[in-house]
This record gives structure tokens, sequence and C-alpha cells, in this order.
């Protein structure tokens, strides 16, 4: 397509390829702090990106969804986390299960791919975000990719939300969002999540004197 | 009111069975009331039974549907003349047996008699159903009831791992074969969606589909009935079981399979094709010889009646495969005359088997031992149980002129006659086969002389059993009917077959009754007279005059002096039980002889052995060619797919991802 | 069922009687003569029975009622197929009774209860006797039971005055499957009676007995009866071999005449027939016991040879 | 008040209650009480709905058709029987002190919220709620699954959360395609997720976003399923979890789990007719029916083991939906009844056994039948049903199931075959030491509340020989309106 893009469109591509750049960055990222700080940002992103969409189409309940999750991803569980952070004394580095070079090269193939499944689709779509549906679909598997990477339990949980986070992006650029009480619904059990999570790691590491869930290995076949 | 048709009564019986059963639950611990009355009751209601169906035989079909089962199938009954020959084997075995069972049970054996009672009744009745049954489901309920009570019967004493075991091993093999038949069902409704047996009756199947069914069918009922090579259940569960039951197993049990073969090969199937009777009878052949070489080297009592059961079932598989061959070239004459043999050996099965499976019951319950290597000289402390037990094992040895010959007698017969089938290699190898059913009926008899020899024979080889007592009036009656049945099938087979006749004439158009009753009630001449004959009686009554003709002369010329003195043994000194042959030792020839056929571990004595023994244990090749290495390869698999379990979570959600994105990439609408 | 066929069923019934324990006197003294020894009179075994029968009976004391009911039965099994077993005439009332099958029943029937008798009072040689006589049994009905195959295919029957009929009074044809029958038939006839390759009658040597291991404990009137039964038992194989293979001679119908030149023929066929058993019983020697399988499976194998020559030569027309 | 709000507020309302309250001595009886009061309004709900039909309620926002009206009685049943069965048996686990009270406060709190959360899946006609609400299960089962606190809880509940969370997350993806397949057509009235709306213009719906929204649903709800490969969370959470727990998620969550696929699947089959949906289902069911059989050949726990048995059986059921047709929609829907039942009587009783025996590992575990007979034999004759032996009705659902593959898809038989006999082989032959043999245990502090077994096995008993006519109109009517 050689006609230039309205301004705003370009906009939310220019935010969608940062969500994008942020994933990737969260999948090379092997410090906790860092890694929360950057899902942090990628929710700024997305509020932002969300924002221009409602400003541009004037869809009255994106403002509430920008505000949402500006609220809930950009602040609250990014100060959650770092919480439990201090609290449980997590060491600072993060191991992965393969090499960072690797995972990034896996990460470029899911990008392929993600584009490549989200092409008839987004041809289909009559949003002005619409390309962008390929960069949320991509994320998403991006922060799938980072959960199987990751072997601590924090980053696993970072890369959880962070797929929330390309979900976020897949609702608003391919229908400007779901309606207001499943987006509020959404938001509800994501934050209850977090907070058994919290829960959750404190037990395990009153269990294991650690977070490393290599130690969540015993129960299997044998 | 109008009046009970016999499909009434006999659904009459069967709840009858199943209320007896629950009474006994009722009291499970009242021994008295559930031996002395409800088990009387039910061997009522056998009777019942059987003369119902004695009543029937002869006349049109007669149908039933219950308000129960399936929403758009109810269970459809139907008593044909083929179900009421076996219903009449049912009922009439079964009361013997039950009344055996009423003076059997005792105190603190096993499970409480009340459970016993109600799946002993259970079982009746559900047999009873697999009889009636006309459609799929309810056939297979019935056809599952009766495999579950039976499973809970021989696990009664489920305190040995063995017989655990030995349980386990029936109920799964018995379960995939209901899967088979259930299949073969399904093939049979050929995509019509009726699954009552009229439903079936009006598919015609192509042949590919119709050897599939038959096939299916085969394997199903063959897995029930004791077939190579799904038999092995068979002799791990018939001594598990209580005696009556392992009598009511042997007996009956295994002869639904046949019923249900016949029902599917030629009341479902419509025109059978010439080479299923050719697998069938393979099989047959196959069964029988291995049955029965296996049941002369067995030392457990109950397990070498369990092979000698295998070895009948070859031979009914044998009969049917005959039939088949001759249905299917359109010989209908000479398909009446084996399918006559096919039923006459059913009935005279289910009287002997049960018969001599109550006998080691009597035995087990006066020496508490199953080991024939522990029995011997009982004739003289339970002269009862001895001499009805000679009655048995003269029918099972195939010997004139009790009832398994008269089967035998009508199967060789057909086997003549092999030679004008019409094709090319079948008249020149079935004839042969007949020579191994020859061999089949001979090692039989050995078998039998070995059972009877070493359990009531020779010298009591244990001290305990000089403590022996013989069987109450409860069991002797029991026996007693057993063999009267037995007595009965062999002298009267012109009057037997008249009966069974209408099942013939049900399946093939055409029945012997007619030519046979031409030559009066005494000789059984199934073509013509010149052609062959038998007449039990004179042959009875010659055997018989001249016994007491021989014995009255010899004591009136002579006399009748007798003395007694310590055994001659050729002048040799010990003479003690240990002289005499162990059960191993007798079937010593057999096993040297057949060497091949069976799985020996023996230990011979060496002269530095401290305390020099020698033993051998014969093991069935199938468990080593067939089973273990399924067992092994199921084993394999299950190793090879358990890793999917792996504990890692980032393995589990790498198996999700990949799920995802091969969908993606592959699933297209 | 006349009379006189009754009459006459009555007579072949007794003339086995009388002829039975001749033929064995027949055949000992053959052999005698044939190994250069001097010959037991003719009528040795009518002294021999006349004397058992004087005897007390001398029974073990583990013997039980079964052990002292079983000669009977076996003598009257005997005399059964002795009565079936067509040796003047070829009508006998008796014989729609049983048929060839049957009467390889009615052997069967003699020897089960004839080895339950040697397992019954429990002796070492009882119980050897007992198992090695089914062994031989066993081995030899199957062989048995298709010679009778080939030649009731000949002759569309079973019965075995039909087949006699058939093969003497109808055309001659030369049927080559009735030589490997035959053949098969002297195999089977030896082992079941008890002869030189497979068992010796003369021999009491402990551990090669077979039909002297299982009567050891017998004496007495019991013992005469199984020894009557035994020659009972030749003199009917016998009979059974010169009616399926030589028939010639036994008469159709009841008639005096035909009787009167039934029995000549029948006492020189019989003569013959002992003679030539003498004859093979000494120029064989006994073979082991686990060679017997070989030799009946060769008996078995002749059988099936001429069931199948009968299926492939001579039902082509 | 009507019926329906009872159903749901009575879980909902009773489980903050308990959340505060649930260490008062009369709070077990609080639990049972309100399970009985969910399960009374339910069936009078379901009373209703037999004599008026489907309806509405709360504007659009929940229905209640022929579909899910039988589920909302059969979850507040089991609900009502899990509650009076856990009774006594949390009673002896505080006894054995393995749960202390505040324990056991989080647990019938949780217990009515998970009630609170299924009911509202089941009967919520948004297909996003219906995801808020699966979530939601997720969450309030993930503290029940850890609530011992031991490292091999934790561990499972941790692979329960991530594991589902994930795959929820992905149902979440697919539910966005599908909303904006939808949008495309209903447009922005927002009623683009009300499935009653979308059932009506399924047709036009874009079979390209379809299947891939189907996927996305497939993968997503399959992983609650518990479809193979993406199971390994179930058997960890159903064997570390209280076993009033493993029966609810065995006998409910799956079904509840399975029931949103279902709905997915109309619409999908209706945008795509060249059975794409159903294709896939197929696939997983005997997939997951397969694997599900291997693994049960070597198991040594027994509630890992029965686990694996509900996999066995989701694969079935699935495998049946997938085929499609009144026919096996019906054996589908008959299945999902009776396996729940059933599941669940099973957990009870292996809940007692356990108990008494002290421990999970079947080796351990012998002669029930002579500690206590009603559990050996709720224990054996629940196996046995499970196995498909007749006349329980299991075995009818299976014997649909089986006959009509056999006319429809003969193919699949042979594996329908292979699984079902080597399930029957590993599970019989490891009950049956457990229930018969010898042993040497001692009773229990507080009696077994084994009645729940029995009605349960006694309803399963009924279904083999006698399907109620309404449970058959309402089955078929199901099965119709699945296609």
């Amino acid at each position: 397509m050689n006609t230039a893009l309205p301004l705003s469109t370009q906009l939310i591509n220019l935010f969608a390829a940062v969500v994008l750049l942020l994933a990737f960055a969260m999948l090379a990222q092997r410090r906790v702090l860092p890694l929360i700080n950057l899902f942090a940002l990628q929710g700024l992103t997305l509020c932002l990106s969300t924002l221009v969409v409602a400003f541009t189409t004037g869809q009255a309940h994106l403002y509430g969804s920008a505000a949402l999750t500006l609220a809930l991803k950009a602040v609250l569980l990014p100060l959650i986390l770092h919480r439990l952070v201090r609290k449980l004394q997590v060491k600072a580095d993060v191991e992965g299960l393969i090499n960072v070079p690797t995972t990034m090269l896996a990460g470029i193939a899911l990008v392929i791919v993600a584009f490549n499944v989200a092409l008839p689709i987004s041809q289909l779509s009559s949003t002005i975000s619409r390309g962008t549906l390929g960069i949320a679909l991509a994320s998403v598997m991006l922060a799938f990719l980072m959960m199987i990477v990751r072997t601590k339990a924090i980053p696993q949980v970072v890369g959880f939300l962070a797929m929330e986070n390309g979900l976020f992006l897949a609702a608003t650029s391919a229908t400007y969002g779901m309606p207001m009480v499943v987006e509020l619904g959404i938001a509800l059990d994501v934050l209850i999540g977090v907070i058994i999570l919290g829960v959750f790691f404190f037990q395990i590491r009153d269990q294991f004197d650690s977070l490393d869930i290599r130690h969540l290995e015993n129960l299997k076949e044998r | 009111m109008p009046a009970l048709l016999p499909i009434d009564v006999l659904l009459i019986a069967a709840c009858a069975w199943l209320a007896i059963g629950l009474a006994g639950l009722a009291a499970p611990r009242n021994l008295h009331f559930i031996s002395k009355i409800l088990f009387p009751l039910g061997a009522a209601v056998g009777v019942l039974a059987g003369l119902t169906s004695l009543r029937f035989l002869g006349s049109g079909a007669e149908t039933a549907v219950l308000a129960i089962g399936l929403p758009d199938l109810p269970f459809h009954l139907r008593l044909d003349n083929l179900a009421a020959v076996f219903v009449l084997l049912l009922g009439f075995a079964a009361a013997g047996i039950s009344v055996f069972a009423a003076g059997y049970f005792r105190k603190g054996e096993g499970a409480a008699p009340g459970l016993m009672c109600l799946q002993y009744h259970f079982f009746l009745a559900s047999m009873l159903l697999v009889l009636l049954a006309d459609d799929a489901y309810a056939f297979m309920v019935a056809w599952e009831g009766m495999a579950l009570s039976s499973f809970f019967l021989v696990t009664t004493d489920h305190r040995h791992a063995e017989i655990r075991r030995a349980g386990y091993l029936y109920l799964l093999i018995a379960h995939i074969g209901a899967i088979a038949i259930l299949l073969s069902f399904g093939v049979m409704t050929a995509g019509s969606g009726d699954y009552s047996f009229a439903g079936m009756r009006a598919q015609a199947l192509s042949p590919f589909w119709a050897s599939a069914a038959f096939l299916l069918a085969l394997a199903g009922f063959g897995a029930k009935a004791g077939l190579l090579p799904v038999h092995v259940w068979l002799p791990e569960a018939h001594p598990a079981a209580p005696s009556p039951v392992s009598a009511m197993m042997s007996g009956v049990m295994l002869k639904t399979a046949i019923y249900g073969l016949l029902r599917v090969s030629f009341d479902l199937l419509g025109e059978p094709l010439w080479w299923w009777g050719v697998v069938a009878m393979s099989v047959g052949l196959a069964t029988a010889v291995f049955g029965v070489l296996y049941s002369t080297v067995q030392s457990d009592m109950k397990r070498l009646l369990a092979y000698s059961s295998i070895e009948n079932i070859g031979l009914l598989a044998v009969a049917l495969g005959l039939t088949l061959i001759f249905h299917a070239y359109r010989m209908e004459a000479l398909a009446a005359l084996s399918m006559t043999a096919l039923l006459y050996h059913c009935l005279a099965h289910a009287g002997f088997k049960s018969l001599l499976f109550l006998c080691t019951g009597s035995v087990l319950h006066a020496t508490k031992e199953r080991s024939l290597g522990k029995l011997g000289g009982l004739i003289h402390r339970m002269p009862w149980v001895a001499w009805l037990a000679l009655a048995g094992v003269i029918a099972s040895a195939g010997l004139p002129p009790l009832s398994g010959f008269v089967s035998e007698w009508l199967l060789l017969q057909s086997f003549l006659f092999s030679p004008g089938l019409p094709h090319p290699w079948l008249n020149m190898v079935v004839p042969v086969a007949a020579a191994v059913v020859a061999l089949v009926a001979a090692l039989a008899g050995f078998a039998m002389v070995k059972f009877y020899g070493i359990i009531f024979l020779g010298q009591m080889r244990e001290e305990a059993l000089k403590d022996a007592h013989d069987a109450g009036p409860w069991e002797r009656a029991g026996l007693l009917w057993l063999a009267g049945l037995t007595l009965a099938l062999g002298v009267l087979p012109t009057a037997v077959i008249s009966v069974i006749d209408a099942a013939t004439r049900q399946l093939l158009g055409t029945g012997l009754a007619d030519k046979v009753r031409e030559h009066g009630w005494w000789l059984l001449a199934p073509i013509s007279p010149d052609r062959a004959s038998y007449a039990p009686l004179v042959f009875l009554a010659v055997i018989a005059a001249a016994v007491l003709l021989g014995r009255q002369l010899v004591h009136r010329l002579y006399h009748g002096r007798l003395r007694r003195s310590p055994a001659w043994d050729c002048g040799y000194v010990f003479q003690g039980p240990r002289a005499q042959d162990t059960a191993e030792g007798f079937s010593q020839p057999i096993r040297r002889i057949f060497e091949p056929m069976f799985r020996m571990e023996r230990h011979f004595p060496t002269i530095r052995d401290e305390k020099p023994y020698y033993s051998v244990k014969v093991e069935d090749h199938f468990w080593h060619w067939l089973y273990l290495p399924l067992a092994r390869a199921a084993e394999w698999v299950s190793r090879l797919i358990i890793r999917l379990q792996g504990g890692r979570i980032a393995i589990y959600l790498l198996y999700s991802f990949l799920t995802l994105i091969i969908l993606l990439l592959v699933a297209r609408p | 069922m006349n009379i006189f066929g009754f009459l006459g069923q009555l007579f072949a019934i007794a003339l086995a009687l009388l002829l039975a324990p001749l033929l064995t006197g027949w055949v000992n003294q053959c052999r005698a003569w044939l190994q250069n020894r001097s010959a037991p009179p003719l009528l040795q075994p009518y002294y021999m029975l006349h004397k058992l029968f004087l005897k007390d009976v001398v029974l073990a004391h583990g013997a039980s009622p079964l052990f002292r009911f079983a000669p009977f039965v076996v003598f009257g099994c005997m005399v059964l197929a002795c009565a079936i077993i067509p040796t003047l005439s070829t009508d006998l009332p008796f014989a729609p009774a049983a048929d060839t099958i049957a009467l390889v029943g009615v052997f069967g029937l003699a020897r089960i209860f004839i080895s339950l008798a040697a397992m019954d009072v429990g002796t070492a040689f009882g119980t050897l006797g007992g198992r090695r006589e089914m062994l031989v049994g066993f081995l030899a009905e199957p062989a048995l039971l298709m010679v009778i195959f080939t030649t009731a295919m000949i002759s569309q029957s079973t019965s075995v005055a039909t087949i006699v009929e058939t093969l003497a009074h109808r055309d001659f044809i030369i049927y080559p499957s009735l030589a490997f029958a035959g053949i098969a038939f002297t195999f089977v006839s030896f082992a079941e009676n008890a002869r030189v390759p497979v068992d010796n009658p003369a021999t009491h040597l402990e551990l090669t007995m077979i039909h002297e291991a299982m009567i050891l404990e017998y004496s007495g009137r019991h013992l005469a009866l199984i020894e009557w039964a035994a020659s009972l038992k030749l003199y009917a194989y016998s009979c059974l071999g010169l009616a399926l293979f030589f028939p010639w001679g036994i008469a159709e119908g009841n008639s005096v005449a035909g009787l009167l030149l039934a029995i000549p023929v029948l006492v020189a066929k019989l003569a013959i027939g002992g003679a030539l058993l003498a004859v093979i019983e000494t120029i064989n020697a006994k073979v082991r016991i686990f060679r017997a399988p070989e030799f009946l499976g060769t008996a078995f194998l002749f059988a099936v040879l001429g069931l199948l020559v009968r299926l492939l030569l001579e039902t082509q027309s | 008040m009507d019926f329906f709000t009872l159903t749901l507020a009575i879980p909902l309302v009773s489980g903050m209650l308990l959340a505060v309250a649930g260490e008062r001595s009369w709070a077990p009886n609080l639990n049972v009480i309100a399970s009985l009061g969910t399960f009374l309004a339910s069936a009078l709900l379901t009373a209703e709905i037999v004599a008026v039909g489907p309806r509405m309620v709360f504007g659009e926002m929940f229905f209640i058709d022929s579909l899910n009206v039988f589920l909302v009685a059969l979850t507040a049943f089991v609900g009502l029987t899990t509650s009076i069965f856990s009774g006594p048996y949390m009673r002896n686990e505080r006894e054995h002190g393995r749960l202390t009270a505040p324990r056991l406060r989080l647990y019938k709190s949780m217990f009515q919220l998970f009630m609170f959360t299924m009911l509202a899946a089941l009967t919520t006609n948004n297909l996003g709620i219906l995801w808020v609400a699966m979530e939601a299960a997720t969450l309030t089962t993930v503290l029940l699954v850890s609530l011992y606190r031991t490292p091999a809880s934790l561990e499972a509940a941790w692979k329960y959360f991530i594991l589902c969370g994930v795959g929820i997350a992905q149902a979440l993806f697919g539910t966005i395609l599908l909303y904006f397949a939808a949008e495309r057509v209903l447009g922005e009235t927002g009623h683009a997720l009300l499935w009653t709306h979308l059932v009506d213009v399924k047709g036009q719906l874009e079979p390209t976003i379809m299947a891939l929204a189907f996927i996305f649903l497939l993968v997503g709800y399959g992983t609650k399923v518990g479809l193979a490969p993406l199971h390994n969370w179930l058997p960890d959470a159903h064997a570390e979890g209280p076993t009033p727990v493993s029966a609810v998620l065995s006998g409910l969550l799956l079904n509840v789990a399975l029931y949103a696929i279902l709905r997915v699947k109309v619409l999908a089959d209706g945008a795509i007719p060249t059975g794409f949906a159903g294709n896939l289902m197929m696939g997983f069911g005997l997939l997951t029916l397969v694997v599900a059989a291997f693994f049960l050949s070597r198991q040594k726990d027994i509630k890992r083991m029965f686990a694996y048995s509900s996999i066995e059986h989701m694969g079935l059921i699935t495998f049946a939906f997938g085929m499609g047709g009144a026919v096996a929609n019906f054996a589908g829907l008959l299945h999902m009844t009776l396996h729940s039942l059933t599941k669940s009587a099973i957990f009870f009783a292996v809940g007692h056994a356990a108990q008494k025996c002290g421990t999970q590992v079947m080796e351990d575990i012998r002669g029930l039948i002579k500690i206590n007979p009603v559990i050996g034999w709720g224990l054996m004759l629940g196996t046995l049903a499970i196995l498909g032996m007749p006349p329980f009705g299991v075995f009818a659902s299976e014997f649909m199931i089986l006959t009509h593959a056999m006319k429809h898809h003969p193919w699949a038989t042979p594996i329908l075959l292979l699984a079902l006999g080597v399930a029957f082989a590993a599970i019989f032959g490891k009950v049956q030491p457990m229930v018969f043999g010898e042993t040497h245990v001692k009773r229990l502090p507080h009696a077994p509340a084994i009645t729940p077994v029995f009605v349960h096995l006694a309803l399963v008993l009924m279904l083999g020989l006698w399907i109620p006519p309404y449970l058959t109109r309402w089955f078929h009517e199901a099965a119709r309106m699945l296609g």
C-alpha cells in the first residue's frame, strides 16, 4: 500500500511496534526488576495506543479501557510485583532454559507465523487499527515463549501478564475493545489472579526456600 | 385372564431368580434360610424354566418388549426354538446345580452366603436374559451382567492373590470379547441404526462386512467360550470358583457363547460363506487338541476339568464349522446332522461337566484338597460321589452308552459325508479332521482315567483322607439329577433329538426328527439303518446281560469264594501310597510324546543333590507367545507415552504452544 | 427281528465264546513251533480258564467294588463286540445296536474299565500298566477310526453288516485304498491286542509289561474273565479284519446252509490269520514303549493314505 | 424471587458468609444447607423450564435452555452430595492434623464460590462472561488444590494455575476473534457476544475468522477439559487436592469447560459447514482417549489414576460430540451426566478408602471390603460402572458412541477398542486388589458419609436401564440444538 496512512493509524502502528519491541526486550531481559519495568512500559504504551484509538473513533468506552489499563497494568500490577520482589528477596538475575539468541530467533519465527496467521483476518477488519492484529498475536506468542523459557516463578507470571497485554491489544485493534462488562470482568480476574499468585509465591518460598520453579518438577510419571 | 405364554413364564422365572437373590441379601448371614430355602427354590425355578421350554419347543417364536432399556431401544425379548433349547439346558442344569449348592455352602467360607446367593441367582437370571434377548442392547446388558456376576462368584474367596488374578484375567478377556461382540452387532446393523435382531436379519450385508461380523462374533464369543487363543482365563477361573459356580460356568455359561455364535452365524447373518466354516473348524480343532493335551497333564483336578471344557468347546466349534460348510453348500440334510451333533453335545456337556465339577466340589469339601497329588482311594470313603463321578467320566471320555458318545457319534457321522463336498480341497482335508476328532476323543479318555483313577482309586496319598466323608443328601440329590440326565441323554437319543430338532429346523429349514422317528424310539439312525445306526438301549442291555449272566453262571457253575490278602505287585515289598503313579507320572507319556506342545520347566535330581527331587511345571505356550508380548508391548508404549508427563512446567507449556501453532498452521476449514 | 435271526445271533455269540480261546491257543501253538519250542496243547486256554474259575479269588486289601465289577464289564463289552461283528452271517439283530464307530467305543469302554481297575489297588505296576494301556489306546483309536472311515466311504455306511455286504456280495472291485487300510488295521490290532512289537503277552518282566501289568492283582474267576475277554478281543479284531478286508464267505441271510458253509470258512480264515500273527510276532522284536507312537503313527499314516487314495482314485466315477 | 436468582445467589452469598464466619461450629451445616438450597432452587428452576420452555434472565445476560438446564441441575446435585460427603471427610482430615480451621474456612468459602462460578458459566448468555466465569472457576479452585500446603500440592496448584491461565488466555484470544467476526454481522450493538444472537446469524459469520477463533477456543478451553496434550495439570491437581475438590473438578469443572466448547462449536459449525470443528474435536478426543489409556496402566496413586480416567472419558465425550448428529450428541450428553455422577461417586469412595488406609498409594491399600464393605463395594461398583459395565448407564452411552462410530467412522473403532481395552485392563487390575484381599487397618474417628456414593451409583444404574422420558426429551432437544 503506497497511499499515506492517516496520522492516527500511523501512531497506532507505531505504538504497536513499540509493544512488539518491548515484548522482545522482555524476552531478552535477564533481570527481574527491569523486566517488571518493561512490563509496566508495555502497559503504558498499550494505554496510549488505546487513547489514540478512542480519540480517533470517538468510542467512549475505550477511554474507560485506557484508564483501566493504565491503572492496572502500568501502575498497580508492577507495584505489586515490585513489592513482592522486595519482600521475597528474589535474586536479581533470571536464568533461562535456552540462551537468549536462540530465544530471539524462535521469537522472530513466531512473529512471521503470527503475521501470516493474522493477515487474512486483518484484511477483513474495518477498524483503523487492523494492521496491529498481527502484532498483537505476535506479542501474545512471544509472551508465551517467555513463559516457556523462564525458570523462575516471577518472570513466568510477568510473561503471563504480558500475554494479557497482547490480548488487550488484539481486542482494541480488531474490534475497538470488548464490551465494558467483559473488560471489567477480565480486569478483575487478572487482579485476583495476581493477588492469588502473590499468596502463592509466599507459600512456595516457605516450602522450597526459593522461587525457582525447577523445584516444582516432582509430580511426574515414572 | 389370558393364559401365560411360555415367554411370560420365562420372564417370571428370571424375575423369580432375581427376587431370590435379593431375598438372600435381605438376610445375608442366615445360612439355613439361604441354603435350605432359597437355593432349592432357585432349583424349582430352573425346573420350571426347563419344562416351559420343553413345552414350547416346536412352536413359533414369541416376542415381548419391556419398558426398560434405551429411549429408542427398549428391551426386546424373543423366545424361539434355538433359545428354547438353551433355556432347557440352563433350566435343567441349574436345577441340579442349585440343589447341590443347597448342601454345599458352609459357614465361614469366603463371602457372606447372602451375597453369594445374590450373585448366583443374578448369574442365572442374566444367562436366561442372554438367551431371550432380541436386540443388541438387551443382549449386551445381559451378557455383561453374566460376566460380572460370574466374576464376583469366581472371586468369592478373594483372599488368595491367584484367585484375584484369575478373576481379573477372566473379566478382562470377557470384556474385550464383549466389545468385539458389540462391534459385530454394529456391523450387522449395517448403518441402519436399528439394533433389534429383527432389524439385523433384514440387512443384506456384502460378503466383506458379513465376514467381518462373523469373525468379530467368533472372536467375541470365542473369548467367552474359551477358544484358542483366548482360552487362558478358563483354566484359571474355573479352579478359583466355588464348585457349583465352576459347574455353572463350564456347563451352562460356555454354552451361551455357542448359542451366540449360532444366533449370529445362522440367524442374523443369513447366508454363510464356506470359509467361515473352515475358520471355525480349524480354530475348533486346535482348541480341542490343545485342551485335551493340557487336560491330561494337569495336576489340579479342577484345572484338568477346565481344560477338558476347552476341549469340548473345541469340538463344538468343529461341529459348528462343519455345519457352516454344509449349510454354505446348501447340503441342508447334512448340516442338520452336524447341527444336531452340536446341540446334542451342548446338552451332554452341560450334564456331565457340571456333574464332574460338582463331584470335585464334594471331594474338595471332604478333603480340602484340589491337588491330585494328595488325593486317592476316595471310592472307599465317598462311594456315592465316586460312582456318580464314574458316569460323568465315561460320558466325558465319549464312550457308550452315555451322553458324550451320542454327540461324538453324530459328529463323526457327519464327517463321513464331507467327501461329498463340492469343493476340491475341503472334501480331502475335512475327512482327515475327523481323525483329529478321534484323537481328541481318545485323549479325553486318557485324561478322564487319570482324573478318576487318581482321585478315587488306588491308595490314599495322604493320611488326612481317611477322615473324608461322603456327600450329604442335598449334594447327592444334585449329583443324581445330573447323572440321570447324562444317562437319559445317553440312552434316549431319539427322544432328545425329537426335542431339539425344532431348533435345527428353525436354523436350517430341515431337521432330523422325521427320519429318526421312522425307526422306532430305541434306534438312532439319522440317515437310514443301513447307513449307520446306534441303539444305546440294546447296547446297554447286551452288556448288562453279559455281566449279570456271566456273574450268575460263574457263581452257579463254579463258586463265589473270595478272600483278602495284601496286594501282590510282583512281590514288590514297598507298597505304600507313594509307589503309585503321581498325577505328573501318569501323564508322563503325553508330555514325552507331545513335548513341543508344552512349555515345560523340569528339574531332574542329580547325584550331588542333598535332597534330590524331581519337579515338572507345564505352562501354556500362549502365555509366552501371545499374552506376555502383548503385555510387554503395552507397557513399552505406556512407558513411551508417560514421558509426556515429565513434571517440567516449561515442557507442558511447550505442548500447549506447539499444539496451537501446529493447528494454526495446519488446520484449515 | 425274527426268532430265527435271534437264534443266529445267539449262535454267533456262543461260537465266539467258544472259538476265541481256541484262537489264542492256536496262535500260541504256532508261535511255539516257530520258535522251536514244544508247543502247549491247542486246548490249553480252556484248561487255564477252567483252572482259574476253580480257584478262590484273592483280593488285595485296597481293592474297591470297582475292581470286582470291571472284569464283568470288560467281558460284557467283548461279548457285545463279538455280537455285532458279522462272523457267520450279516443278518444280525444286534448289529443295529452299534456300528463301527460304536464298536470303537465299545473297545474304549473296556479299555477304560480295565485301566481303572488296574489303578484301583494302588500298586506301582498297576498304575504303570494303566497309563501305558491308555497311551496305546489313544494312539490306536484315531488310526482305527481312519481305517473304518475308508471302508465306510466305500460302502457308504458305517454299519459293519452293510460294509460286509457291500464288499462281499456286490460286484468285485479292486480297492487300492483297502490295501493301505488293511496294513493300518493290522498294525492297530497288534497294538490293541497286546501283541509283540508293542507288548508281549508272554512277558512278566516288570518294566516291559502293559497288559500283564494291569492284571497283576487279578486272580481266580476275575482273571479268568479277563483272559477270556482278551481272547475275545483278539477274536473280535480278527473277525473285524476278516469282515472288512476278506469278507467272502460270510452268509447274507440266516439260512442254515449258509451258516453251515460259513463256519468252516471262518475257521479256516482264522487259522490262517492266527498263523500269520504268530509269524509276525516271531520275526519282530518288542520295541521300547516310546517307540510305540512311531509304530502307531505309521499305522495312522497308512490309514490316512488309504482315505486319500479312496478320495482321489475311487470317487472319480 | 425467581429460582434462577436463587440458584446463583445462594452459593455467592453463602460463600461470602463462610469466608467471614467459616470457623463457627455451624459452618459445615451452612455449607450443606446452602448446597441443598442451591440444588432445590435449581431443581425448581428445571421444573419451571420444563413447564414453560427456555427463557432469558436479567435482560439478555443469562439464559436457560435445554442444553444448560440439566447441567445446572447436575452441577447443583453433585455440589450437594459433595458437600454432604465433605463434612465427615474434612472432620477426619482435621483430626489427622492435615488441615487447620482457617483452611477449612477457606475450603468452604471457596467451594461455594466455585459453585457460583460454574453455575454462572453455565447460564450466562455472554461468551465474554463465560470466559470470565471460567477464569474465576480456576482462581477459586487453585487455592483449594494447594489446601494441604505440602510441596506436592503447591506444585500441583502452580501448574494448574499457570497451564489453565495460559490456556484460558488463548480462549480469550478466541473470544476476541469471535467478537470480531460477530461484530461484522451484528454491528456494534453490544449483542455481538450474546450467544442467542450469535446462533441466529451463525451462518453469516466469516469462516476464516471462525476457524481461527475455534482453534484458539478449543485449545484454550480444551486445556481445562483435559484434552491431550494439554492435560498435564489435571492429574496433579486431582491427586494433590482434597478429595471433595477432586470430585467436583472431575465431575463438574471438566463438564463446564466442555460445555463452553460445545457452545462455540455450534457457532463454528454454523459458519463452517465442512465439519471442521467436529473433525478437530474427534481428533483431540481420540488422541486424548489413547494417551490417557496408556497413562492409566502405570499409575501408583489412586486419585491420579482416576484423574486419568476422567481424561479418558473426556476424550470419549469430545469424540462423541465431534461426530455430531442426534445419536452421538445424545450419547455425549448422557455420558457427560453419567461420568459426573460416577466419577464423583468414585472419588467419594476413594477419599474414604485413602483416609482409612492413610495413603493414596494403591499398593498399600488392600482389602477394603474387609475394612468397610460399603466403601469396598462402592469403589468396586463405581469402578465397574466407569469402565462401562452394564447394567450401569455408562455402558448405555458407550454403546451408542461405539455403534455410532462403527456406522459413520469405522476407522476410529479399532482405536476406541484398543483404548477401552487398555483402560479396562489398567483400572480394573489396580482396583481389584485394593477392594479384595486381606488387610489390617483400624477404624476412623468419624463414620464416612457413604450415602452420596450409593445415591450416585443408583442413579447411574437407573440411567442404564431406564432413562426417564423427560430426560430423554431434554437430551434430544439439546442434541438437536448441538446439530
